[in-house]
């Protein structure tokens, strides 16, 4: 199990005090905490050897060049891609996704084409498509959801087509805390030639990811969700995909040889990769990974499946609660999401945040998931590394003083 | 004075409660959306005018206390004023909420609004107080112009 | 006059020794190095209130958003913009210039128009430019040089013709360091309908910038080339033209309202911003700009104006030396390029590594400028505020040395 | 030792300034383009084959002292080797450059290469160091594909 106390002294930020009161930190699915090893690879990239990358012969930019590399290389291993060339660094998630709209799914899409979603996807795995759908006349299918919260594969047979171009999946809802198995999906879109993207961005958090047993063609996440800085987001694909797509943000750095009237690309993965990227922030991410792996999967999932079963349990006793996941802890993350009856999630935010507890109210980007369950939004509690029992209990102590705040009559 | 007691004044909570001209026109003169980006909370404005005045207006939202309670004081603020009264109402409120240091006081007749001053404290929740308000705003400013037209 | 000793102090990285040696960075134009300010703007931040953005209730998040959004106040003071709502946050120059491409002008152009770029251009403002002509049979074309490497405007009146739609120039060249005057040419695009993009990239560093007193309609430029971190660009563009673009990378944030199969987009600049930002990043990158305004631009002109031409001096003096820039300093930053004849600029880019000074060797992302001059490559010496006459003696003294290091007989 | 002297030995400044097998084959078997997509720099390599051996070979460039030097050696060490045997030392080449803690040291016939060890400490130029290798690579691929699709 882990030692919660000791991982809690080195992140600096949990130590420090918000208005007065410790930090209870319940906002992971965000964005997480950074440990200080993090935060100090940032400030000794830029007082000992900041320089752009790539081209550079000096030292310096010598330096930054193989450490940034070095980042591709530990990725690699982390997802466990069968090279480096298939690992593109972009900004986050977003981005990757944007990637695969703009370079593979633009290139081959036509009129007619479907492209399977579903119902419990962000809209970072929404929005691209649906621009997408606009412009080339594609189908967006929904695969709809379980009434405990799960992704309904009963029709999964009829959602599928010969005309199904493209599955892109969340590995792990970010409202929900359901993990999906994927595994038939993907066979069954392969048999009919399509490809899978997997949305890893929550996933990644939680559960040890291999891409080669995952058997997917593309894979994004993002390393602010995983204890690295902001800015950086990784694209996985595989590398005869990649080697066929066109370009997307082109620029310095993308190239082999420019003339007056056209360009070749340099390899991959520096095809994908235009302009100075965010170095100092990509060799930092190196640290995460580092971090993570000194602790170990087996360890976080363990310790996540304790805490979260003890959240259920705490929360499902609260007066006029309504929560949204599956309400046991099988094929289930960290992630909690509800309601109190009647009180708007952005009030109840504010009254949780006045006790110290930073949670997350509103739609989580996931507006469609929102309208399915007829509610603006809900709060969202998720758990990571460094939170524990006493955290949990804060919060159900604060929902009890809600509607005396809000001036409501408990009604049982 | 803790940020709860603050927040959420007996003024806020009362006309969160009781949300004032709550409810649809039927054939109202003008009819608006509006959208807070940030939470996707959605209301609909009804105005009827007489001439220039506005003789009523109803609000029918589904939303938080910060917005439910600034559209129901902007409902009691504003029913009866002429249009461009109206107007300096919702900018004043604006000006309130969105500058530094601006310690903007409504007078008697609106004193409920001055309530909502503590939600500039909390920037995400201004979108919350103004949705009634740059809803309004933009209804008046849509009829202007249809006006200009003809 | 600027405190050059007590400036270098304000920088960690150049009070440390790089290989037992002190640096000596000349590689400003590729990225400059960062003051402590902005360094620990980072740290604080990740140890005090890192939070995810935009739509979080709780304390840390309204922080973060205060902050992050007070960066963007301070950019549109920066570059006297009318308004926070044409500030769009990118990663870089190139992502600008790419957002540009894809959402105006592959939404505006069509077969037969023209976009005039000039033969001094970085391939950030060449490549996209490239790809789009491809797609949509645009055409290209190419302000010349003079023989002292500035634009050559005799010919203008006809290459901007009624097709021009798009001119795309760079403010300052990264190679050969000459200032464009652009206000006769803006003037001339303006009365033919057709828009000016500049890329400030180099500029920005040099000398003060107005986009209303330019008159440009989009201006690009990054963050880690003016002592802010890596992970930030900046896009401005005229309110009413990025109101009509369709967004370019899509995702959460960037929305209002999303159905199941459409959306709708949130406000400007928001529209331009998808998935989570460089937030660290953006906050540190408000110190870089306190710490240039500070200083102000009347006394860093004025440094590196005394500087360049100390530089130009000694370097027109060496033996063999070819110079590419124009050799004075009216409209010109300290930014030099050079060969020593016969010398391959890596071999002559090592033997200047191995004495500690860090300097660029290469086409810096200029081919066809090096096409041009029929050459692969330059020695670039790029100075800003931390450097000072003996950085340029150390350099001079280097050079005497290379054709020793590299067994040429010297030919005079 | 100063980084100056490990990286510009004589070995390689001699075949820097003298570059063996320099030029062009007319009639070449295959003909093959390089370019390094750090610097731009591009060469052009001959191969005459006579059955699978290679007769002659001659390259056509112009490049920093590492790329002239290494094509230089390479010309030296595969011009009259059977195919097979010049895919290997270039495959031994690349991984005496490529992977950390190699110490592949080659023997007699081929010690010119041993003198670009030094490169590996510099990263951004063990691409001038193995354009021409690649290039080489590239060339007798596609000969072997084209021979199979026959
Ligand atoms: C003139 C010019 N334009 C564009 C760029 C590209 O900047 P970035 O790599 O930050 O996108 C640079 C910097 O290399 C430049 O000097
Ligand atoms: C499931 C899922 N997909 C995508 C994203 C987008 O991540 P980012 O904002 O880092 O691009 C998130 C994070 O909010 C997420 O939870």
């Amino acid at each position: 199990m882990l030692d919660v106390k000791k991982i809690k002294r080195d992140f600096p930020i949990l130590n420090h005090y918000i208005d007065g009161k410790p930090l209870v930190y319940l906002d992971n699915a965000a964005t997480t905490q950074k440990p200080k090893v993090v935060i100090d690879a940032i400030s000794n990239f830029y007082e000992n050897y900041n320089a752009n990358i790539h081209r550079g012969i000096h030292t310096l930019s010598q330096k930054a060049t193989i450490a940034y590399e070095e980042t591709r290389l530990n990725v690699q291993k982390f997802i466990n891609a069968k090279s480096y060339q298939e690992i593109i660094f972009t900004r986050n998630t977003t981005e990757s996704i944007n990637l695969v709209a703009y370079s593979w799914a633009r290139h081959n899409l036509k009129a007619g084409d479907e492209i399977l979603l579903s119902q419990m996807e962000h809209h970072a795995n929404l929005i691209p498509w649906y621009e997408l759908a606009k412009e080339k006349q594609i189908t967006l299918k929904y695969i709809p959801l379980t009434n405990d919260f799960r992704l309904d594969l009963s029709n999964i047979d009829n959602l599928l087509t010969p005309q199904t171009k493209l599955v892109s999946l969340t590995l792990m809802s970010n409202v929900l805390g359901t993990i999906n198995d994927l595994t038939s999906i993907i066979q069954k879109a392969h048999a009919l030639g399509a490809l899978v993207l997997i949305d890893a961005a929550q996933a990644i958090a939680h559960m040890p990811i291999d891409v080669q047993k995952l058997n997917c063609d593309f894979l994004a996440f993002s390393f602010h969700k995983i204890l690295g800085p902001t800015g950086v987001g990784v694209l996985w694909g595989r590398q005869k995909l990649l080697t066929d797509m066109p370009p997307f943000l082109t620029g310095g750095n993308m190239i082999a040889s420019v003339y007056t009237d056209r360009a070749t690309f340099n390899e991959l993965p520096y095809k994908f990769e235009a302009g100075t990227p965010d170095i100092a922030n990509v060799i930092a991410s190196n640290e995460a990974l580092n971090y993570l792996n000194a602790i170990g999967y087996a360890d976080i999932m363990a310790h996540e499946k304790c805490l979260t079963a003890y959240a259920l349990d705490i929360l499902v006793k609260q007066e006029n609660i309504i929560l949204y996941g599956p309400n046991n802890t099988i094929n289930r993350g960290s992630v909690i999401s509800f309601n109190l009856n009647q009180i708007h999630p952005h009030d109840l935010g504010q009254v949780i945040n006045d006790s110290g507890i930073a949670v997350r109210a509103g739609h989580h980007c996931c507006q469609p998931l929102m309208r399915q369950f007829n509610i603006t939004g809900t709060i969202r509690a998720s758990l990571y590394i460094y939170n524990d029992e006493a955290d949990i209990d804060i919060l159900a102590k604060t929902l009890q003083s809600a509607y005396k705040v809000m001036g409501h009559v408990v009604t049982r | 004075m803790s940020l709860q007691d603050e927040l959420y004044k007996e003024t806020i909570l009362d006309h969160y409660h009781c949300p004032r001209n709550h409810g649809v026109i039927s054939g109202a003169t003008l009819k608006q959306e509006g959208t807070n980006p940030l939470c996707g909370d959605e209301l609909t404005l009804y105005i009827k005018l007489n001439n220039d005045t506005i003789e009523d207006i109803k609000i029918e939202a589904k939303g938080c206390s910060i917005s439910m309670a600034s559209s129901s004081m902007m409902t009691e603020a504003i029913i009866g004023q002429k249009i461009k009264n109206a107007q300096i109402i919702a900018h004043n409120f604006k000006d309130m909420m969105l500058n530094k240091g601006n310690d903007y006081v409504f007078n008697e007749t609106n004193e409920d609004l001055n309530s909502l001053n503590g939600v500039k404290k909390y920037p995400v929740r201004i979108k919350c107080a103004l949705l009634a308000w740059n809803t309004l705003l933009q209804s008046l400013e849509k009829d202007e112009a249809k006006a200009q037209g003809e």
